[in-house]
């Protein structure tokens, strides 16, 4: 069906490299599901845009060939490449809420395409349009054919750019990292409604992830890119097993293990139970959102009488999907939101009644990361003054501060020279380690740690996650760890506790919850969890 | 220069298929109006735009040729008894007022004992003289002076004696009479229709004593806010006239080598304009001779005159114009463009150049006239005074400023201009009489110069009988008032009037608009 | 110095970049290139450009006509700084504390910065100047008084977005005061589209005063290019010169502004510098 | 029904400003030093006080303040704005008969340029970078720093003086008496100069406006979806780059109504137009505190009703927008 024979794109003057991607070898046969998996960068999706021709200005094919069913389409002319696109070859892709013209209703959207490439009537051009979208699974396809993209939920607007995109009935599907952007739950109904209709059309599909979890579910072939090239290609079953290549080995290594037994509770031993008070104790949690611009198709209230304890030393993990009100709790413990109703306990002092100097100094013990590098640290600031500034605040002297913020770098594994530099010349993970020595520098007894690594590639995430528990194993540190990824909690979590729509669904120790989970919304987001079908070593 | 003059002249072709004379047939002088007068009564509100309009619709008794020897126009005849005392008139029966009711002696009676006198400044002084006003017959009147006013007959010139209804407004408030925005008269057009922002219409009036005129059908007074506006429109020839104040000097040359329009100078002898400056002398050093002499010194006035107002008029010497009567030029104290000599008479008082080498700072009020002519003037003064070390501030006002200061006597120094009208008796004294300080009203004694032998002299000269005598007493007048630096006379402005070739008889004498357009015929 | 480089990237603002200093520096320098002041008379009036002596030829009084354009830049670009700098602090400030506080501030600002759209600002600005009496004073605070709102509205589109930021709610954590985040933390980042409004203002600043002083509403004892035009509405017709130098001095001197602000634009702005 | 009591709430925000537009600008004008009775006083030729007192008297100025600013709300809202001193007139007919030219002039200069600005606009941002696309945006950089006054001044230059072509001033061929036809023929080339001079200005801005947003738009991800789905460029151009970069223009032509409705003073003044702006000016000349007064209220109605339209277009152009 696709072959893509030594293709090398060239990236515009003054990228990062040379060369997008540089010799990649590699097909699609006819009914079958081949996937494309490497971290960003590694030049998978301009492949994917290469064989669809839409590569972006200044990105261009210097060598190489793309036969489908034997004809170059690099050669093609323009006219004859348009009339193949999204008829022959159709793609999907990551962003649903930017994918679909926003002032057209997306019924019309896909009939638009179906009128493009046959001369039928525009009803029966919109009657096929809502079939197609009954066939998604999509309930009351009638009414929603004449909404807009902006009232629809991000799983519906995937489905119907699937819709749009098999509304000709094309050979082959490229679909562009289709589920990133959705909640885990959604991510796993886009999968599976994937892999059927693949099935039933017996058409090939060419999938571009960087999350190598999805693969065991999904593909039938693997394609490993790394740096532009193709490092490695094969049977996804093999692939997955028998790792040839390092960075294989190292993807597979970073997916973070499901219902493995988490890292070994602090100092060997579980948990010995809490000596006196909890560190932090929160009952009766409740906040409403006025008609803010808060979007939420799902209501007002973003904390509904929640109740939370935590004792020193133990890390407790916040698991919910978006919208569940799990960041909302973290910031209305630290007083940067205010709740309506609740009592917040931190060390025996209530924080709800501290204003000014008060608050600071309890603020002081309590500290927070954040989920956006690229938005926690000023981008005006050095290094060196983002990290002393809190401690000068509380009126330590400017050279001790200086002297243990360059010790607190190391600690976190950066270079002492660091602190001269701005944020914008470090990585995304180097950012997350800077964010985590500024909470340290006021030597908190809590962290809280709002999605921190949900921005970052798998392997960083792992390095994340190491240094995260090290560094709370030395300081004793209590932590909230709040996360949307079932694995990740289990991987560095004590206890768990579920939210759904700002309610508490369950709590309880992380491997109890994993292996007997009680209410049912926990059973589904287990489920849900890629990769969990396949047995793991 | 031609060739875009044979241009704009196309312009108009294109742009007006028909001839600017309006309807075939009809006969129409479009004129313009720089604003629009606050009424139409012409003793009320006697400036020049209003002079200009109501020419055509109130008269005078008598007309004036260029050596203005009184000539009949409303009175058929008169005679004056050789004391000067006694002058008799006799009217023409034949004069109707544009409502049809008859002009008699009591129309002249009323206007000349009662509402003169109560309005126009100018006539207040000359009619303040009459004793008593016989009317032996409807059509003769007899003017007793209480004592010989050699200036009787001028004041009875139309601007400043127009003859008005004695029916329409006896007895009643002039100021707020419903007549003063719809005029009647005895005079070649009648009043027509005034439609506010746009025009005035004066149309024929049919039963007008004067035999063979009007000579056209009728008049439009157009509003043209804009100079730029006004010089295009009378360029272009879609507008026939255009009057003293309607185009700025600076564009005169245009209009000069247009061959569709004859330029007049000579249309405003009559009034005597002299563009002058006022200190104001109650505040030091203003008072002293010295400094205003010294202010005259440091002014180059014929440049003034060539540049500021391109050659139209000629350097001031004296209070009465070199054109009017009595003029002496023996008597005069010149003062030449001389700063050296202007430096010696501030140092002579004592203002030495302090810091900056600024001896003395002091305010000039501007006429706000939109950066023309009289922005240009008071812009060149500032310049030269500031080389002889006079620091001049220009302060810019808007005519309710302007005014309210002026009347106030809150400046300390402005510039204006006067008009003589034929006579000192009637233009020139009120300036320097020490009785005509009153407060807040303008074109007054607003410097409060004040001479007893200058209070003295004027009522003796426009009280002597005869000629001579009154020469004597205006020549040792001119000799104190110049040699006093009474006033500032910058220069006497001789203002152009422009007007379509295809019109002839426009300007019949120094009076000029003054007179109405009565004569004005298709050439 | 990537901001440098960002900044003269485009041939436009390295041109509007020059003819700014060039014109700088002539009002500086006016005194020493022409010192007897603009309103010497030194001859006949309307001479064309390039008569002995005259680079732009003489006015209507007959003054030199590049002594004039001299001074007026003197007054233009004074009048165009000194007001931005009033309006950018007025609005900086209000804005600034609307954006980072919200709730009944933002609503008053909000309330006032649309009235001043509803009312046609230049008659505003026209009854202010007039009303003050005309002079420099009146004329800045004229134009300071209808600008600030478009500044009100953009410094608090930023601290909104600002505020939002995380690196703020970490300042917060950190224990820092309103006054050090409001300072240390959100203007720093908030300078750039600051800093490109103000380019751009004191180019509208400079139209509005000609506009002003066109209209007879300016400072009278002053030279300045709106004036010069106003004072030549007339002998336009007869001496061309003396109504278009000053008016292509106004667009030259603009222009370069507006160049130099879409420079700084592109410099300054955060995506470039990630 | 929502749009309905939208209108409604709009409409008495609306009134609301116009009470406060009112009150602002009573106090803002009794700032000024002197008043309308030294005008009338001047006028007249006659300044002496008890004239003036008599003056004061007959319009109300020596009255207390709150007693002159309830006296005059009360007339407004009986919608009698007073008489203009300085006119004579009823100060609502002096700026009906002038708003038509106002009104007039601005939809010819707001038609050609939102046309040829969008068209224009449309060209460059078809291809960034190419000549066209560098003509465009430098002649709209020239115009958008040209002051207004010196345009209509230089094209009055060229096209009155030295080309004939066109009469410079006025809105009729003063003295004609055109009537039917002729007349609006005479008025059509009377109108084209002050027009094109308002016109070039917001040309400039459109041009650069729909520049940007044609740009923006383009690089969004819905216009690869189109070309994904194998539309033509024309097709993916108008129905979906062109679509979107609308929603910007409109909200930008919501702001300028002010600034058109009141009248380009300058422009209007350049061209001795008989519109609003010639007649603020005059006005504020004039210390004509009513007519004003006036002006304000009128252009403070109609900025709000052309907002209100504004903002209807803009809940129709973009569905995301609701009409809070």
């Amino acid at each position: 069906m696709l072959a893509i024979r030594n293709l090398t794109l060239t990236l515009p003057p003054g990228a990062d490299r040379a060369l997008a991607v540089e010799g990649v070898d590699l097909e699609v046969g006819a009914n079958e599901i081949v996937c494309i998996v490497g971290e960003s960068g590694s030049g998978k999706s301009l492949t994917a845009h290469a064989v669809i021709g839409l590569l972006p200005r200044g990105v261009a094919a210097s060598a190489g060939k793309i036969l489908f069913d034997g004809e170059d389409l690099l050669k093609l002319p323009p006219a004859q490449m348009r009339r193949r696109r999204g008829r022959e070859i159709a793609m999907i892709f990551q962003d649903p809420m930017a994918a679909l013209n926003p002032v057209m209703p997306v019924g019309r959207q896909i009939a638009e395409q179906i009128l493009a490439h046959e001369p039928v009537p525009a009803a029966q051009a919109r009657r096929r349009a809502v079939e197609l979208l009954e066939q998604m699974g999509l309930v009351d396809a009638a009414n929603l054919a004449r909404a807009y993209p902006h009232q629809l939920s991000g799983g519906q607007r995937q489905r119907v750019m699937i819709a749009m995109a098999l509304s000709l009935g094309p050979r082959l599907l490229i679909a562009d990292e289709p589920t990133t952007a959705l909640d885990v739950t959604t991510q796993a109904q886009i999968l599976r409604l994937i892999r059927l209709l693949q099935a039933q059309r017996r058409m090939s599909v060419l999938f571009i992830t960087h999350d190598i979890g999805l693969v065991a579910d999904l593909a039938d072939r693997v394609v490993v890119m790394c740096q532009g090239k193709v490092v490695e290609q094969g049977a996804a079953r093999v692939l997955l097993e028998a790792p040839s290549h390092p960075y294989t080995r190292e993807l597979i290594a970073a997916i973070p293990r499901g219902e493995a037994a988490p890292l070994p509770p602090p100092d060997g031993a579980p948990l010995p139970p809490p000596d006196g008070a909890p560190l932090m104790q929160a009952s009766g949690l409740s906040k409403r959102y006025r008609r803010a611009g808060f979007f939420s198709r799902r209501g007002e209230t973003a904390l509904d009488n929640v109740e939370l304890v935590l004792n020193r030393g133990e890390t407790l993990g916040i698991v919910g999907e978006s919208g569940s009100g799990k960041s909302t709790l973290a910031r209305c413990i630290v007083r940067l939101l205010d709740p309506d109703q609740g009592q917040i306990i931190f060390d025996g002092q209530n924080l709800r009644g501290l204003r000014g100097g008060a608050l600071r100094a309890a603020r002081r013990r309590i500290q927070m990361v954040f989920q956006d590098p690229y938005s926690s640290l000023n981008p005006r600031h050095r290094i060196g003054h983002i990290l002393t500034a809190g401690a000068c605040a509380h009126g330590e002297d400017a050279q001790e501060a200086r002297r243990r913020a360059a010790e607190m770098i190391q600690l976190v594994g950066l270079p002492p020279e660091a602190m001269l530099r701005f944020p914008h010349e470090f990585s995304g993970g180097q950012r997350q380690r800077i964010a985590l020595a500024r909470a340290l520098m006021l030597k908190p007894d809590l962290l809280i740690a709002d999605e921190p690594l949900s921005a970052l590639d798998l392997t960083v995430q792992a390095q994340m996650l190491k240094l995260l528990d090290d560094v709370r194993r030395r300081m004793n540190l209590a932590m909230l760890f709040i996360t949307h990824d079932m694995r990740v909690a289990a991987q560095i979590c004590h206890r768990v506790m579920v939210m759904r729509r700002g309610q508490v669904v369950e709590t309880g120790p992380t491997r109890a919850l994993f292996e007997a989970p009680r209410e049912d919304y926990t059973k589904a987001l287990l489920a849900a969890i890629p990769g969990r079908g396949a047995q793991k070593p | 220069m031609l060739d875009r003059r044979t241009a704009m002249g196309a312009m108009a072709g294109l742009l007006a298929p028909l001839p600017a004379s309006g309807a075939a047939g009809r006969r129409i002088i479009n004129a313009m109006m720089t604003d629009e007068p606050a009424a139409l009564c012409y003793p009320l509100f006697n400036t020049r735009l209003t002079q200009e309009i109501c020419g055509n619709i109130n008269e005078s008794l008598l007309l004036f040729d260029w050596q203005f020897n009184p000539h009949p126009n409303l009175a058929r005849a008169f005679e004056m008894t050789p004391d000067g005392l006694t002058y008799t008139f006799h009217l023409r029966d034949d004069v109707l007022w544009h409502d049809g009711v008859p002009f008699t002696a009591r129309d002249v009676v009323f206007s000349c004992g009662t509402m003169l006198p109560q309005l126009n400044p100018r006539s207040r002084n000359a009619f303040g003289q009459i004793a008593r006003i016989d009317t032996p017959d409807a059509h003769t009147v007899i003017f007793r002076l209480k004592q010989p006013f050699n200036a009787f007959l001028l004041s009875l010139m139309a601007s400043s004696a127009p003859m008005m209804p004695a029916h329409i407004y006896e007895g009643t408030d002039f100021r707020s009479n419903p007549f003063n925005v719809k005029p009647i008269g005895t005079g070649p057009f009648r009043f027509a229709e005034w439609r506010r922002g746009q025009y005035i219409h004066l149309t024929r009036n049919e039963r007008y004593w004067k035999p063979g005129q009007p000579g056209m059908d009728a008049m439009y007074y157009r509003l043209c806010p804009s100079p730029e506006q006004r010089m295009v429109a009378i360029d272009s020839g879609a507008v026939d006239i255009a009057m003293a104040d309607d185009i700025d000097t600076v564009v005169n040359s245009r209009l000069v080598a247009n061959p569709n329009i004859v330029a007049r100078t000579d249309a405003y002898n009559g009034t005597g304009e002299i563009r002058v400056m006022e200190l104001n002398q109650r505040r030091w050093p203003f008072n002293d001779r010295r400094f205003r002499a010294a202010f005259l010194h440091a002014l180059d006035r014929e440049f003034m005159v060539k540049a500021i107002n391109f050659g139209e008029g000629k350097v001031a010497h004296s209070p009465i114009p070199s054109t009017a009567p009595y003029y002496d030029d023996k008597v005069l104290t010149k003062y030449e463009y001389n700063p050296a000599k202007a430096r010696a008479l501030l140092d002579e008082m004592g203002l030495k150049p302090k810091l900056g080498g600024v001896r003395h700072r002091f305010g000039l009020m501007m006429v706000p006239d939109g950066g023309g002519a009289w922005t240009r003037g008071a812009q060149y003064v500032k310049q030269a005074l500031s080389e002889v070390g006079l620091a001049v501030e220009l302060e810019s006002t808007d005519w309710p400023t302007q005014l309210r200061r002026s009347g106030n006597w809150e400046f300390d120094c402005d510039t204006n201009s006067y008009g003589e009208y034929g006579d000192p008796a009637i233009g020139t004294s009120r300036f320097f009489l020490t009785s005509n300080i009153r407060k807040g009203v303008p074109l007054t004694n607003l410097q409060g110069y004040s001479n007893s032998k200058v209070d003295a002299l004027f009522p003796r000269a426009q009280a002597a009988v005869s000629r001579a005598e009154a020469q004597t007493h205006y020549s040792r007048l001119q000799q104190i008032l110049t040699h006093d630096v009474a006033m500032l006379w910058l220069y006497e402005r001789k203002p152009m009037l422009f007007h379509n070739r295809r019109l002839t008889g426009v300007v019949t004498g120094p009076n000029g608009p003054a007179d109405g357009f009565g004569s004005v015929r298709l050439s | 110095m990537s901001c440098l480089r960002a900044f003269f990237a485009r041939p436009q603002t390295l041109a509007g970049f020059c003819i700014f200093s060039a014109i700088a520096i002539i009002a500086l320098a006016a005194p020493l290139l022409f010192p007897r002041g603009p309103f010497v008379i030194i001859g006949m009036p309307l001479l064309p450009p390039g008569a002995p002596g005259l680079a732009a030829g003489s006015d209507v009084l007959g003054r030199d006509m590049a002594a004039q354009l001299a001074y007026g830049a003197r007054i233009s670009l004074l009048v165009g700084i000194v007001s931005t700098i009033f309006s950018i602090g007025i609005g900086g400030a209000l804005g600034a504390v609307a954006g980072y506080y919200g709730g009944v501030v933002d609503d008053l600002l909000m309330r006032v910065t649309e009235f001043f759209q509803i009312i046609p600002s230049f008659v505003l600005v026209m009854v202010l100047v007039a009303f003050l009496q005309p002079s420099l004073a009146s004329t800045v605070i004229g134009i300071a008084l209808i600008t600030w709102p478009q500044v009100a509205r953009v410094v608090r589109g930023e601290f909104l977005a600002l505020r939002q930021r995380e690196f703020v709610a970490a300042a917060r954590m950190q224990g820092l005061g309103d006054g050090r985040i409001i300072f240390g933390e959100i203007l720093p980042n908030a300078l750039a589209p600051i800093i490109v409004v103000a380019t751009m203002m004191v180019g509208s600043a400079i139209l509005t005063e000609s506009a002003l002083s066109f209209l007879g509403l300016g400072d009278p004892n002053l030279t300045s290019w709106g004036s010069m035009i106003g004072g030549s509405r007339s002998s336009m017709w007869v001496a061309w010169w003396t109504m278009v130098l000053p008016g292509l001095c106004i667009m030259v001197t603009v222009l370069a502004l507006n160049f130099i602000g879409d420079g700084l634009n592109d410099a300054l702005n955060p995506r470039r510098g990630r | 029904m929502r749009r309905l009591c939208y209108i409604l709430s709009r409409l008495v925000k609306a009134g609301l400003v116009t009470v406060a537009v009112v009150l602002l600008s009573f106090f803002l004008i009794r700032l000024a030093p002197g008043d309308a009775a030294t005008v009338m006083a001047g006028q007249a030729g006659y300044a002496d006080e008890a004239y003036m007192k008599g003056l004061r008297a007959e319009y109300g100025l020596d009255q207390p303040l709150p007693a002159q600013l309830w006296k005059y709300l009360s007339a407004v809202a009986k919608g009698d704005l007073g008489t203009s001193y300085a006119r004579q007139q009823k100060v609502l007919e002096v700026i009906l008969e002038r708003l038509p030219n106002t009104l007039l002039l601005d939809a010819f200069a707001l038609i050609v340029a939102m046309g040829s600005g969008i068209w224009l606009g449309a060209l460059a941002a078809r291809r960034p970078g190419s000549a066209g696309d560098a003509a465009v945006s430098l002649a709209s950089m020239l115009f958008y720093a040209t002051p207004q006054f010196w345009l209509g001044m230089m094209l009055v230059l060229v096209f009155s003086a030295w080309l004939a072509w066109l009469p410079p001033f006025g809105i009729e061929t003063l003295g004609a008496d055109y009537t039917g036809l002729a007349r609006l023929a005479d008025i059509a080339q009377h109108m084209i100069l002050p027009g094109m001079t308002l016109a070039l200005y917001y040309l400039a801005n459109y041009a650069r406006l729909t520049r940007v947003a044609m740009i923006e738009a383009a690089g969004q991800d819905f216009v690869k979806t189109a070309r994904a789905k194998g539309l033509s460029e024309g097709q993916v151009a108008r129905r979906h780059i062109l679509r979107n970069a609308m929603i910007p223009l409109i909200s930008y032509a919501g702001l300028q109504a002010s600034i058109l409705v009141g009248g380009s003073v300058v422009v209007e003044n350049v061209f001795s137009w008989p519109g609003l702006g010639t007649l603020a000016y005059q006005a504020v000349g004039a210390r004509d505190n009513p007519l004003l007064l006036g002006i304000f209220i009128v252009t403070a109605v109609l900025v709000c009703l052309f907002n209100l339209l504004t903002d209807i277009a803009y809940s129709i152009a973009d569905p995301r927008a609701e009409l809070t």
